[in-house]
């Protein structure tokens, strides 16, 4: 795809200079069941509107920002430097970082 | 023949260039295209239609519709009507069996034709089932256009270059050039890129703007990428904001006998008479719903082809028209009855905005019913249309219906593609069997999926299909526009074709030595040197050394280390003392494995992590990652490609060691799973003292610029303790005796730890690390399969892949597999389920269709207490 | 332990005389004039605060991060004075020079007015740094053979 | 053969929707016709309907890459694409249209030892299950397609490859139509331009759906809506673990025919077919971000073309004519999530990734067979949503490197 994102570093960038890691999700504050588990594992939202999600400047600056996007037009609204949350509100997908090819 | 010179013509006719036709020689002038010398020279046929192989000629001379596809010099589908002269060319037909004169496969449009309806093939051959295979490959033999030379190589250089505009001009006709010309008055950076097939007129070399002609958008993606065809270059713009002037295509008229040989759309009759000074032929009639046909007359007359007459739609409504043609070349045309000989027939449909552009970029199209033609409507932000492609001028045949027209005489077949060779009447039949949305009629008769990709059949299909629905044009929608804007080659998207690669700075040592090599992810490593028992050998009673360079390296200090990798790994480190190294497995939250490697103290808050060879950049983001939410006071760098590293192993590396280095390398001074600096041959290193491959061994990682000083001297003052490079493949089999696991190889991505066998290095009564939850709910649920080691019963080395094979059925599956000469058996590591995970269960392997059996093992096959190891 | 193991300029010990290699020296090996081997440039990873301290030039890659460039003999005394969170990263990065404008956009899709800055240089990352009409590119010197490979084709193409 | 010459409605004309169906099927693609045709045939379910937002097949139907093969890596979806391949090499005969169904072969490439591996572990498993199937050689490779570059001074040689024989390709329009004329005759209902907006429930069952053509009583609704099934689930607040993905491919101009194999390189992203009327046909891996903008992209062209030309280098001159785009769910495993949902009566065929195409028929049969019956046949058992929340996947992604 060639939309563009906003590096909140390196300004905007064709997206495959960047990887893509998900939903910003929600790790559980204390020992989950089973189900509540691969809820957090596995479930995300999917929406086709705007959602927040991770990304990682891979052949750029190599930090990790959110991106707000709209995922009907790949509009992207806006990015932010990630912050820290050390309740660990917001979490890491579970898969690892995918193999982009670069531009 | 030509025409006598005149002041307008393209051709420099004191230059003469010879190309070849299917082996002759043709005499050209400079300033030709391969068509209009073809024509020069008499010929009238130029391609052979794609299903029926009738005749067709040039239709419109701009490059648009699929009547001159031509072989040049092994290329497939050039359009020779824009391909300019060029000495030695070699140029073909395609698509033809026989000549173009004479096709063979002409016998289909004459026998074929009325049986062959649209979606014929997907009605007959049906049964017997045996026989499609045989009608399928008659239909293979007989389906495509041009053919490639299978044996060929790359042969042209093709380059891509990124270039920026703040306003890019696609088309530089009037409106474009004044689009150029305004945005450049504003001060802007104003490209302007012209396809250079408006031939007629020469496009002006201004100041103020940057002019790139030849070349053709290929399409406006998505944030404001143009890539550009530039012949030879492929130029990928990112352009603030693009102005398409792409101008508007002439349409054809539906009529039967539309493709005859000498049907031309006004544009070829101007190019073929003032560019290349020809006839177009001796007497013509002009049918036309707007100027342009008018202005074809005239220009008709001037090159002295007798206009026998001019209908103008606009003003006649003829209730009967139709071609007549004898060896698919017209020779009359009746109007209302009235049939008149020639041998041109000009028809003119108006013209379509050329929208397509601006149609992929995210513009709707709308039927505009007063004029007739489509038009581009809510463009997207920063892309603007200005003129014949916005719909300025632009004028379909409103009035005209489409394909009224019923030739007196039968057989006359009305062409709504060309491309694909779909009549009026396979519209009307698909519509009539039900494919009553336009897009399942596209699909079901293929109209604008050619070469033409809907230029001159767009229009004409959806009003045909309108007039057949009874419906408005504007309510039935278009057929979606896709990219590219015009064939683009394969070569010219590719560029040069250079694949990142990653390689050791011994990589040169190790092709000078004869290595074998082989890919672990972007790396290249040596499989072996040419001996790989030799290399084991080697390694168990001497001394063997190999480049482990590719090992990802990274630092991670801070105040907060020990938490942050703690909350990471489900290893504790907190009682890891300065110079001590332990193994660590990485995991994810849902309990999976995901790499491995050893983590060394450097003192109390300096880590020293290596990961797989593949894994660096993906630990180094997952270490980010984590601290991007949890904050921790930790920095991390990769310094993958700083260190090279070595692992010196073998029961002589000791004392190869004490000859380089004053380090006490005693076995009291530096024990097993000791770190340590200091200079090795006066080369400051790491040294980890780590037995991946089962012998005494020392890890040396050092800067990466000495590699191959280090390498050398260490070959030299190894000699004679018979040290030998040792690659992957022998390093398999070292590790292998030990059952050391190779992550990513005998687990994959649903392994987790525990069933791993890796238990003892979860640390359940940490508060919390990555993963955590999921392995304590695979404790407690029991393992579902577990990785264990076995041995072949009778020596066969089953293949790594290999199944367990319990009542017939898959249950679980080898994931290394060697001999091993030390051990004297096949060896293995495997899956299998937990009833058969005990020491000395019997399994069942298939090999080469055969199931053979093995025992399984749960300690090392090789030195199980590790003595050699820890000597 | 102190992390000498990653300083890359060496004096002569125990009667060893190391000898540095640049990881770019065969693939530059037929190198036109105007593409320079810059791999014994002093690079540092420095994170939090840097100041510039004289005789460096520092690359902001993000508001906590910098690549600090230097002259090699100069790696140690600049790492001394940008204090503890310093990572000699000298080896890690090859660094190569070309010259024009055109050359570098047949390399990499970047805006060449808007340098230094971070990105992909024949598909790997990389840090590019703009004099006049010359481009300093810094990557991982395990890409050497690849990015000079592409360098010198893609001079090839505009020779 | 008088077939040929008369016009024959394929279809009735979309009438208006009735007040109540038993089964109302969410996607007319090739999952929901097929579900209505074997609904229709094998269980005498005829008062059905079809609902289908945009025309029949206008979704991933219409826009896979037409590959059918069954040399999966688990036992589970080996042995059920291996049915699907089945039905499908009876389907043009069943239903009286030519499906141009050509079992040329499939070659999945190896680059690398580690491919060989699992290519071997598929190879295995599909032996065992009676699946022709095999890892092969260069040699043999250069015998079954002459065509491709073995030579070693390319980025990535050629180590080996899986071959599999029954592998092909299908006209994927015309099994959409022919399914969709099955379903018709056998007296279902297709409406396309409808599209649903609601699921009403009751008691933890559905009883009816809202579309934008009125309101539908029912006590079945299957979801085979592709890309779209998270947001049909919502509507019935049943949560999937799938996400939505581009997958593109592309055409060239028509060539005369000179592969007949379908070639794969999962390292290359990229696998390579010619279809019957001489296209070449390209596709790719999925884009790795989540969109439902299904908008074409160029840096996939170019990636694309870069990996064609090393395994087939005299395509050079060869030019692109078309490429497009279509959407994928992808799930966790990139195993199917297929059968009953927590919501009584909500039935997904769902999670598909880019594989759902090869198993329309199948998917038919068994999802009539389970909503005919109320038991989720054993075929299928492996793929419910319930295995999410109980960690039992069915993983295919150790060879999802190799997804066509």
């Amino acid at each position: 795809m060639s939309f563009l994102l906003s590096c909140p570093n390196c300004g905007p960038r064709d997206v495959n200079e960047f990887a893509y890691a998900g939903e910003v999700t929600s790790r559980p504050a204390e020992r989950p069941s089973v189900r509540e588990l691969a809820t957090y594992v596995h479930f995300r939202r999917n929406v086709a509107g705007v959602q927040q999600e991770w990304w990682f400047h891979r052949f750029g600056c190599e930090t990790w920002f959110r991106a707000e996007r709209d995922t009907r037009t790949n509009a992207v609204l806006a990015t932010e430097a990630a912050h820290a949350e050390p309740d660990g509100q917001a979490a890491p997908a579970e898969a690892a970082v995918p193999d982009v090819p670069a531009v | 023949m030509r025409l006598p010179p005149s002041p307008e013509e393209r051709i420099d006719r004191s230059r003469t260039v010879t190309f070849f036709f299917e082996g002759e020689p043709i005499e050209a002038y400079a300033g030709d295209t391969i068509g209009s010398a073809l024509f020069a020279a008499g010929r009238r046929v130029f391609s052979r239609s794609f299903k029926y192989h009738r005749p067709r000629g040039l239709l419109c001379c701009s490059g648009h519709c699929p009547n001159c596809l031509m072989q040049v010099d092994g290329a497939p589908s050039v359009r020779v009507c824009t391909a300019p002269v060029r000495e030695g060319t070699r140029v073909r037909s395609q698509n033809v069996l026989g000549s173009l004169d004479r096709d063979l496969l002409a016998v289909v449009d004459k026998v074929g034709g009325p049986f062959t309806p649209v979606g014929f093939y997907y009605r007959t051959m049906i049964r017997p089932r045996r026989a499609w295979p045989y009608y399928e490959r008659f239909l293979r033999r007989v389906a495509g256009l041009g053919t490639i030379d299978k044996h060929a190589r790359r042969s042209s250089r093709f380059d891509t270059e990124h270039r920026r505009a703040e306003v890019l001009v696609i088309g530089g006709g009037p409106s474009g050039l004044d689009a150029a010309r305004a945005a450049a008055r504003d001060g802007r950076r104003v490209v302007l890129v012209d396809e250079g097939l408006a031939l007629d007129a020469q496009l002006p070399r201004e100041d103020g703007f940057e002019t790139i002609a030849p070349a053709r958008a290929i399409g406006i993606y998505e944030g404001g990428l143009v890539p550009v065809d530039a012949g030879d270059v492929l130029l990928r713009f990112r352009a603030e904001r693009v102005v398409v002037a792409s101008g508007a295509i002439e349409q054809p008229l539906l009529f039967p006998g539309n493709d005859l040989v000498g049907v031309l759309l006004p544009s070829a009759v101007r190019r073929l008479t003032r560019l290349w000074s020809l006839r177009p032929g001796e007497r013509a009639v002009v049918i036309t719903a707007d100027d342009r046909g008018l202005a074809a007359a005239e220009d008709l007359r001037r090159a002295g082809t007798s206009v026998a007459r001019v209908v103008d739609l606009r003003t006649t409504q003829p209730a009967q028209m139709a071609a007549r043609g004898s060896h698919g070349r017209v020779r009359s045309v009746s109007v209302d009855g009235d049939s008149v000989d020639c041998d041109v027939l000009v028809m003119s449909g108006g013209s379509q905005p050329a929208y397509s552009l601006l149609a992929q970029a995210g513009a709707r199209v709308e039927y505009d019913g007063t004029r007739g033609i489509f038009v581009p409507r809510d463009l997207p932000p920063h892309v603007e249309a200005v003129g014949s492609a916005a719909g300025e001028g632009a004028r379909g045949a409103a009035a005209v219906p489409a394909a009224s027209y019923r030739g007196t005489e039968s057989g006359g077949r009305c062409f709504v593609c060309i491309c694909e060779d779909v009549t009026d009447k396979d519209v009307k039949r698909a519509i009539a069997e039900g494919f009553d949305s336009i897009e399942l009629a596209k699909r079901y008769t293929t109209v604008t999926m050619g070469p033409c990709q809907g230029r001159l059949c767009h229009l004409p299909s959806i009003r045909l299909y309108a007039r057949e629905t009874r419906a408005e044009e504007a309510t039935i929608g278009t057929t979606t526009a896709r990219p590219p804007w015009a064939p683009v080659r394969l070569g010219l998207l590719a560029g040069r074709g250079h694949e990142p690669a990653k390689r050791t700075s011994l990589h040169h040592r190790h092709k000078e030595l004869g290595a074998q090599m082989m890919w672990t992810g972007e790396w290249r490593r040596p499989h072996s040197y040419g001996d790989v028992a030799a290399e084991v050998r080697a390694v168990h009673e001497g001394v063997g050394v190999i480049d482990v360079s590719t090992l990802g390296k990274l630092l991670v200090s801070g105040p907060d280390a020990v938490s942050f990798l703690e909350r990471l790994y489900p290893n504790r480190f907190g009682d890891l003392k300065p110079g001590r190294i332990r193994y660590a497995v990485l995991g994810t939250d849902a309990g999976r494995i995901m790499d491995d490697g050893t983590i060394g103290r450097l003192s109390e808050r300096d880590f020293y992590v290596t990961t797989t060879s593949t894994g660096a950049e993906t630990v180094l983001a997952w270490f980010e990652w984590w601290n991007a939410v949890w904050g921790y006071d930790v920095s991390v760098d990769n310094v993958t490609g700083a260190l090279a590293a070595l692992n010196v192993a073998g029961p002589r590396s000791r004392a190869l060691l004490a000859r380089l280095t004053e380090l006490d390398v005693s076995p009291d001074g530096f024990g097993y799973l000791d770190a340590r600096e200091a200079r090795v041959a006066g080369v400051p290193c790491l040294l980890l003292r780590i037995g991946f491959v089962g012998e005494l061994g020392y890890e040396l990682h050092f800067p990466s610029p000495y590699a191959e000083y280090l390498w050398d001297t260490l070959l030299e003052r190894g000699a004679d303790a018979g040290i030998r490079p040792f690659g992957l493949e022998p390093q398999r089999i070292l590790r292998l005796e030990k059952a050391h696991v190779i992550v990513g190889q005998d687990t994959d991505s649903e392994s987790n730890a525990l069933d791993a066998n890796m238990s003892w290095l979860v640390k359940f009564d940490k508060d919390d690390f990555v993963g955590k939850w999921a392995l304590e709910h695979v404790r407690e649920r029991g393992p579902r399969e577990r990785l264990v080691g076995f041995e072949m019963a009778n020596g066969t080395v089953p293949p790594e892949g290999g199944q367990i094979v319990v009542d017939g059925l898959p249950a679980g599956r080898v994931t290394s597999a060697r001999w091993s000469d030390a051990v004297g058996k096949a060896i293995g590591l495997a899956w299998v389920p937990p009833a058969l995970a005990d020491e000395d269960s019997r399994i069942e392997i298939r090999v080469d269709g055969r199931l053979e059996p093995a025992l399984v093992r749960l300690r090392p096959f090789f030195d199980p207490d590790d003595e050699r190891l820890r000597a | 332990m102190s992390r000498d193991f990653l300083a890359v300029e060496l004096a002569p010990a125990d009667g060893f005389e190391p000898r540095w290699r640049s990881p770019l020296e065969r693939a530059l090996r037929d190198a036109p004039p105007g593409i320079r081997d810059l791999s014994r440039t002093g690079k540092l990873h420095v994170h939090g605060d840097v100041g510039a301290p004289p005789g460096v030039e520092v690359v902001r890659v993000a508001p906590d991060r910098a690549l600090v460039l230097c002259a090699a003999a100069d790696v140690e005394r600049v790492r001394g004075e940008l204090g503890e969170r310093v990572v000699d990263m000298s080896a890690a990065l090859a660094g190569l020079e070309v010259r024009g404008e055109r050359l570098m956009r047949r390399l990499a899709d970047l805006d060449l007015d808007a340098l230094p800055a971070a990105g992909a240089v024949a598909h790997v990352p990389a840090t590019v740094l703009r004099d006049g009409d010359a481009f300093r590119i810094f990557f991982p010197q395990e890409y050497a053979d690849h990015v000079g490979a592409v360098v010198l084709d893609a001079a090839a193409g505009l020779a | 053969m008088r077939d040929i010459f008369r016009t024959r409605r394929m279809w009735r004309p979309r009438g208006e929707l009735k007040d109540r169906y038993d089964v109302v099927i969410v996607g007319g693609g090739s999952h929901g016709l097929a579900t209505a045709y074997y609904l229709a045939k094998n269980h005498g379910i005829t008062n059905v309907a079809v609902l289908e937002q945009s025309y029949i097949g206008s979704g991933a139907a219409g826009r896979n890459t037409t590959i059918v093969r069954s040399n999966y890596r688990t036992p589970e979806g080996a042995r059920f694409y291996q049915r699907s391949v089945e039905l499908y090499e009876r389907l043009s005969r069943e239903l009286d249209f030519n499906l141009l169904f050509s079992q040329q072969g499939h070659l999945t490439l190896a680059h690398s030892d580690r491919a060989l591996i699992t290519m071997t572990e598929r190879a295995e498993v599909n032996q065992l299950l009676g699946i022709d199937s095999r890892v092969v050689g260069p040699p043999e490779v250069a015998r079954l397609c002459p065509e491709l570059d073995l030579s070693h001074d390319v980025t990535w040689p050629i180590l080996g490859a899986l071959y599999h024989p029954r592998g092909g390709i299908i006209r994927h329009d015309a099994v959409v139509w022919g399914l969709a004329r099955g379903a018709d005759r056998g007296g279902v209902e297709i409406h396309p331009y409808t599209e649903v907006t609601g699921i009403e429930r009751s008691n933890g069952r559905v009883t009816g759906v809202r579309t934008t053509r009125g309101d539908i009583e029912c006590d079945t609704i299957v979801s085979a809506t592709a890309g779209w099934s998270t947001l049909v689930a919502d509507l019935a607040d049943v949560r999937l673990p799938i996400t939505t993905h581009i997958l593109q491919a592309f055409v060239t101009e028509p060539l005369k025919p000179f592969l007949d194999v379908i070639v794969v390189s999962s390292q290359m992203h990229v696998y390579v077919s010619q279809t019957d009327r001489g296209e070449i046909l390209i596709g790719a891996e999925i884009e790795p971000y989540t969109t439902y903008r299904g908008t074409s992209t160029f840096p996939f062209l170019e990636y694309s073309a870069r990996h064609v030309l090393e395994l087939f280098p005299q395509l050079e001159n060869v030019s692109v004519l078309r490429q497009w785009t279509g959407l994928c769910d992808l799930s966790p495993d990139y195993s199917p999530i297929l059968g009953v949902t927590e919501v009584d009566g909500f039935v997904v065929s769902a999670g598909w990734g880019t594989y759902g195409f090869k198993a329309a028929p199948i998917v038919g049969t068994t999802l009539a067979e389970l909503i005919s019956t109320g038991r989720t046949p054993e075929l299928i058992a492996p793929f419910t949503l319930e295995r999410f929340y109980t960690d039992t996947l069915v993983s295919e992604l150790a060879a999802a490197a190799v997804s066509h």
